[in-house]
């Protein structure tokens, strides 16, 4: 792993532990959500983020609270890489009442309104109009915050895509894009459903600055994702990141993957974002001997937490079943 | 109406426009044309010149975009309007409002609010062929989580917009397009907020019952005067609201008239007057002295050449005719 | 299997009201039991089966109201095995035409309903109007397009006498009305009448009688009816063209006297039960039916053979009354007896003026199948009868 | 028994031979033929059973002393039947 570029990045031992903590949540929920989904507790679609942590772990670090994010249907990797608490996101995969969305969104709908964080869509594209006017209210209201919207490589072919950056490029929004280019919409290769398959070249057909990074490496896209936010603080109008990933597990459970080989995922599994940073910190000093061991047990921990609180927490009764419709107060039908 | 003035259904629109941008910072006003142009139908016509571009913002011509953008400023705090220039339109849209505005807060488990209001035209009856005259009102109003109104009143133009601007979940709001010159009195001054969750019963009457809104009620008034000259009497009832409905109203003057014809200009198949039908029937079947009628546009997309338009769409002498059918005389 | 169908009960009823089983599906069943009650527009009747056999599924509800032939119940016979395919279809196939809708309707939702031959088309609202006012439904005359409204069902109820709303059994006076006209127009427009009468001297026939219940105990007594009821049917065995029953066109002579009586009910109204095989009964017989037709009458149930197997009909005026009457033949039938009140006149016996008792009884005929020789043969007959009473 | 408990038993005589006629009010110097339409059946019915709950029997020409509910009264007191 080569050192970043940028000397912005600070990386003392604690931010670096913090960096490995934070991915290590996401390989280890999600991995416990896969057991968890072929034992019939979590339903629905489940799309794993595993191999991806780089980059909402990377993205955030460049995000306070106030800014807000919106994310799409592989969004538990953004949720816990936003500090959402483990055990709400793992009772909202199991439906629960005490999960983040009280159990109505499930895998594809975790939202979080204190932490700003707008779900959670499972409409390929239709998150990134929503960062827009998010943004929109911002600049309207004269607050300095960035939105950051993800979205996957896929998106890039829907008009919603074009019209977004159109948009926040001609109203100068402070949205940050970032495009997570995992090589495959579903079960599409990019080159199969891109003419342009280097995603940020739209993005700069827009007048929007854009770059492309090593979504592999946390550090890189921690990097970038600090300058661009930067210059959007600074008034700079929308920015785009293009981060190179992949996912390694299936597009979903239901995927037999015949659109890749074993050889190829094999090969990207090289670049691991966690065996390689976690090298490359014990290597550089950064990682005591046996930290990693010591993050692992506490995530672990957690995470049988998170699975047991999941367990334990009740249903919504049926009878709340028409609850949040509409707001209460609007006095919204019930017919 | 005394100290009232008389105005057009558009200056109604636009006073009720200007009136929300007045009244609460957090409001503007976006859309296709909604600023140099003054509007497609000029309801916003000399806004831009008072509130400037900030907040009568013209968009591109990317409604699936600046829908989607309004309600990401309603979730940020602001009271967006948004204008599409017809429902036709409206269907670029559709992922927008269905798939976000209406899901939010359900999907969120109550934690977001889309506080939007969206304001479209709607309806046939000049010459605009298929891709501008079509009533879908009511593929709307069967989504849950959205409020549809239907202002068919100078009166309702004007007082509806900041009624729905004051809901805290996305309201929808048709305008007629063939509505935007009525001209007539509205009160003057002081709190114009109408309910938007109630029908009004718009002509008494016993015989039947014309249900009814947006740019049918006109047409349903006139017939019931023709039917009047008969000694037939009807009751005209103004939904004004397609989502919520408002059942209690039409159930009540059923129970009096123990007639009803719906007058949708949408399609009949799969139509509000569909769902109005069949909701009398469920809640007020031994009232009935005749079968719900219906008086909808014909299953064609509205054809350009006046006489056939007219032919397509709900007419005076169609609800006469319907009328006499459900009195069998 | 054995379909028990809705009887038709008389020329002038077109549908019935099931009122209750008397059966449940397993009990067995005989020729003549009754199984069940149905409400027509003239009384609650007993109908009985016509063959032997087992109940196996009751088809219509009670309270349900059906069309003549409607299949309301199956019987196995004695070898069927139980019924473990689908129902027979409720209603017979001519009653329901099939709703052959296009699926692309163009004409105003408004169009009318096709209806079910038989059934009225009753709205809604008409319904609930007419069970709130006591109206039948079916003896509604119906409005434009042959629906009965909200209208129909008010002016209706307008129309009948506010005092005593409901027959016993529930029967209204305006469908007892509209029944009698519906079968009475029928015969007046189909059946070419003529009429024969003569004035019999009854004294003899009083003279005894007076004599027979000065001898008999209170519950043995006799009215005049029943041997008048016994002389006219031995009269009519002997006239096979008064006695039978005109269908399509073809006449069947009775073999037995099934003599209906017409018993008028309070308030208005009139039924026609049947003593059957009259010319068998004695006289004690013939009081015991007659006693019971009229209870029954009153009481509101009749059995469906009564109703149906008259094969001609007495009507007698009694006391207090008018002295002859021009009845109407009660189709399928093809002759009635109409008999005025019994008073004492002025009578020529042997060139002598005696004060006798004296009865006009007026035969009214069937052009189609006798002429008015035959009915005064029959009342020659009679008359003959009437002088020896103790031989009745 | 009084003229009032004898006047109950011709009511429910009638009655029980009339039961459509169940509830209504007879007036007492009214010949149940003009107020009920009652006829020669009914009658004799009637008469049977004031026969049967008084045992006093009643020969035909005294039928038209039980015209009325005030004669009938009357006739049966008249044979006795008050004790």
């Amino acid at each position: 792993m080569r050192m970043p570029d940028t000397q912005k990045v600070h990386l003392s031992r604690e931010h670096a532990a913090e960096l490995l903590r934070a991915m290590l949540l996401i390989r280890r929920f999600e991995e416990r959500c896969a057991a968890l989904y072929s034992a019939e507790k979590i339903r629905g679609f489940l799309h794993l983020y595993i191999g991806q942590e780089a980059n909402a772990v990377g993205i955030m670090q460049a995000l306070g609270p106030e800014d807000a994010v919106v994310a799409t249907y592989r969004e538990h990797g953004h949720a816990l890489a936003r500090g959402l608490p483990p055990s709400e996101v793992m009772a909202e995969m199991f439906g629960k009442a005490t999960g983040s969305s009280r159990g109505r969104g499930g895998s594809m709908h975790i939202f979080d309104a204190k932490r700003r964080f707008y779900g959670g869509n499972a409409i390929v594209g239709g998150g990134l109009p929503l960062a827009v006017g998010l943004a929109l209210a911002d600049k309207m209201q004269k607050r300095c915050r960035v939105t950051c919207c993800f979205f996957g490589e896929g998106a890039a072919a829907e008009g919603e895509f074009h019209e977004s950056l159109n948009l926040a490029a001609l109203w100068k929004l402070p949205v940050l894009f970032v495009c997570e280019n995992n090589r495959y919409a579903m079960g599409t290769a990019i080159e199969r459903s891109e003419s342009v398959i280097e995603i940020a070249t739209h993005a700069r057909s827009y007048g929007i600055g854009a770059e492309t990074v090593d979504g592999m490496d946390v550090v890189a896209v921690e990097c970038a994702a600090r300058k661009a936010t930067d210059e959007i603080r600074a008034g700079g109008g929308p920015r785009f990141l293009e981060n190179r990933t992949y996912r390694f597990r299936a597009h979903s459970m239901f995927d037999a993957e015949l659109y890749r080989s074993k050889s190829e995922v094999e090969e990207w599994k090289k670049k691991d974002p966690i065996v390689l940073f976690s090298h490359w910190a014990e290597a550089t000093g950064l990682l005591a001997a046996g930290r990693q061991e010591e993050i692992e047990a506490g995530i672990m921990r957690d995470i049988e937490g998170a699975v047991a609180h999941a367990e334990q927490a009740p249903w919504e009764p049926v009878a709340d079943l028409l609850s949040d419709v509409y707001t209460p107060a609007s006095g919204g039908p019930t017919s | 109406m005394t100290g009232g003035r008389k105005i057009t259904y558009r200056e109604a629109v636009r006073e009720a426009l200007r009136e929300a941008l007045t009244r609460d910072e957090r409001v503007f006003l976006m859309g296709e044309d909604v600023g140099r142009y003054g509007g497609a139908y000029a309801c916003s016509m000399g806004l831009l010149a008072e509130f400037g571009e900030e907040r009568v913002r013209d968009t591109p011509l990317s409604e699936s975009g600046f829908v989607g953008a309004g309600i990401g400023a309603a979730l940020g705090g602001m009271r967006p309007i948004v204008e599409i220039m017809t429902v036709n339109f409206s269907l670029l849209a559709l992922d927008q409002i269905v798939n976000n505005a209406a899901t939010l807060r359900h999907m969120s488990g109550g934690q977001l609010s889309v506080p939007l209001v969206i304001r479209m035209a709607t309806g046939a009856g000049r010459q605009l062929a298929a891709q501008h005259s079509h009533s879908l009102e009511c593929w709307y109003a069967h989504v849950p989580g959205l409020k549809v109104v239907a202002p068919a009143t100078v009166a309702d133009a004007r007082g509806m917009l900041w009624t729905a601007l004051c809901d805290p979940d996305p309201v929808v709001i048709f305008e007629h397009a063939a509505l935007y010159n009525d001209e007539s009195e509205v009160a003057a001054g002081g709190d114009l907020a109408v309910d938007i969750a109630s029908a009004a019963v718009r002509r008494q009457g016993t015989d039947a019952t014309l249900v009814t809104y947006g740019g049918s009620l006109k047409k349903s008034l006139a017939a019931a005067e023709v039917l009047a000259k008969d000694g037939i009497s009807c009751e005209v009832v103004d939904l004004r609201s397609l989502r919520p409905l408002d059942d209690r109203t039409i159930m009540a003057s059923v129970a009096k008239t123990h007639r009803a014809i719906v007058v949708d200009e949408g399609w009949r198949t799969g139509s509000l007057a569909a769902e109005i039908g069949t909701r009398t029937m469920e809640q007020a079947f031994f009232d009935l002295d005749a079968p719900v009628g219906r008086v909808c546009s014909a299953e064609v997309p509205i054809p350009y050449p006046k006489h056939l338009e007219t032919a397509a769409t709900p007419q005076v002498d169609g609800i006469v005719a319907a009328v006499r059918g459900a009195l069998r005389r | 299997m054995i379909e028990f169908k809705m009887p038709s009960l008389g020329a002038d009823m077109d549908a019935g009201t099931l009122v209750e089983w008397l059966k449940k599906p397993g009990d067995a069943v005989k020729r003549g039991d009754i199984i069940a009650v149905v409400d027509t527009q003239k009384s609650a009747i007993e109908i009985e089966v016509f063959a032997d056999g087992i109940l196996d599924r009751l088809l219509v509800e009670p309270g349900q109201r059906v069309p003549v032939g409607t299949v309301m119940a199956t019987i196995r016979e004695p070898g069927d095995l139980a019924d473990a395919g689908l129902p027979p279809k409720a209603v017979p196939s001519s009653a329901s035409p099939p709703a052959a809708k296009s699926s692309a309707p163009v004409a105003p939702a408004s169009a009318p309903l096709v209806a079910a031959r038989g059934e009225p088309r009753a709205t809604p609202a008409a319904r609930r109007r007419a069970v709130e006012l006591g109206v039948e439904i079916a003896s509604v005359l119906p409005g434009p397009e042959g629906v009965i409204g909200l209208g129909e069902v008010e002016a209706a109820a307008g129309a009948r006498a506010p005092a005593k709303p409901q027959r016993p059994g529930g029967i209204s006076f305006d469908e007892m009305r509209k029944a009698i006209g519906a079968a009475m127009a029928r015969s007046h427009r189909e059946i070419p009448h003529y009429y024969v009468s003569s004035t019999l001297d009854v004294s003899p026939l009083m003279a005894w009688l007076e004599a027979e219940n000065t001898r008999r105990p209170v519950p043995e007594r006799l009215l005049y009816a029943a041997p008048l009821i016994r002389a006219v049917a031995r009269a009519l065995m002997d006239s096979p063209e008064l006695n039978g029953h005109y269908v399509d066109g073809r006449y069947d002579p009775a073999e037995h006297v099934n003599l209906g009586i017409a018993v008028a009910m309070r308030g208005g109204g009139l039924i026609a039960p049947a003593i059957l095989a009259a010319e068998t009964l004695d006289l004690a017989a013939i009081m015991e039916r007659l006693r019971d037709l009229v209870a029954r009458v009153r009481g509101g149930r009749l059995r469906s053979s009564e109703m149906t197997a008259g094969t001609a009909t007495i009507t007698n005026l009694g006391e207090g009354t008018a002295d002859s009457l021009m009845p109407l033949i009660y189709p399928p039938q093809v002759a009635i007896v109409g008999c005025g009140r019994i008073v004492e006149r002025p009578w020529i016996v042997d060139g002598k003026i005696e004060a006798a008792k004296l009865m006009t009884v007026t035969v009214a005929g069937d052009h189609r199948i006798s002429d008015g020789r035959r009915a005064a043969a029959f009342l020659m007959n009679l008359d003959k009868l009437l002088q020896s009473p103790e031989t009745l | 028994m009084t003229d009032n408990d004898i006047a109950k038993l011709v009511q429910s005589a009638l009655f029980a031979v009339a039961p459509d006629l169940e509830g209504e009010t007879v007036g007492p110097d009214v010949p149940f033929r003009d107020q009920f339409e009652i006829d020669s059946m009914d009658f004799l019915n009637f008469v049977i059973a004031l026969h049967k709950a008084t045992g006093i029997e009643i020969p035909e020409r005294d039928y038209p002393k039980l015209e009325s509910l005030d004669k009938a009264v009357a006739y049966l007191k008249a044979k006795g039947f008050a004790q």
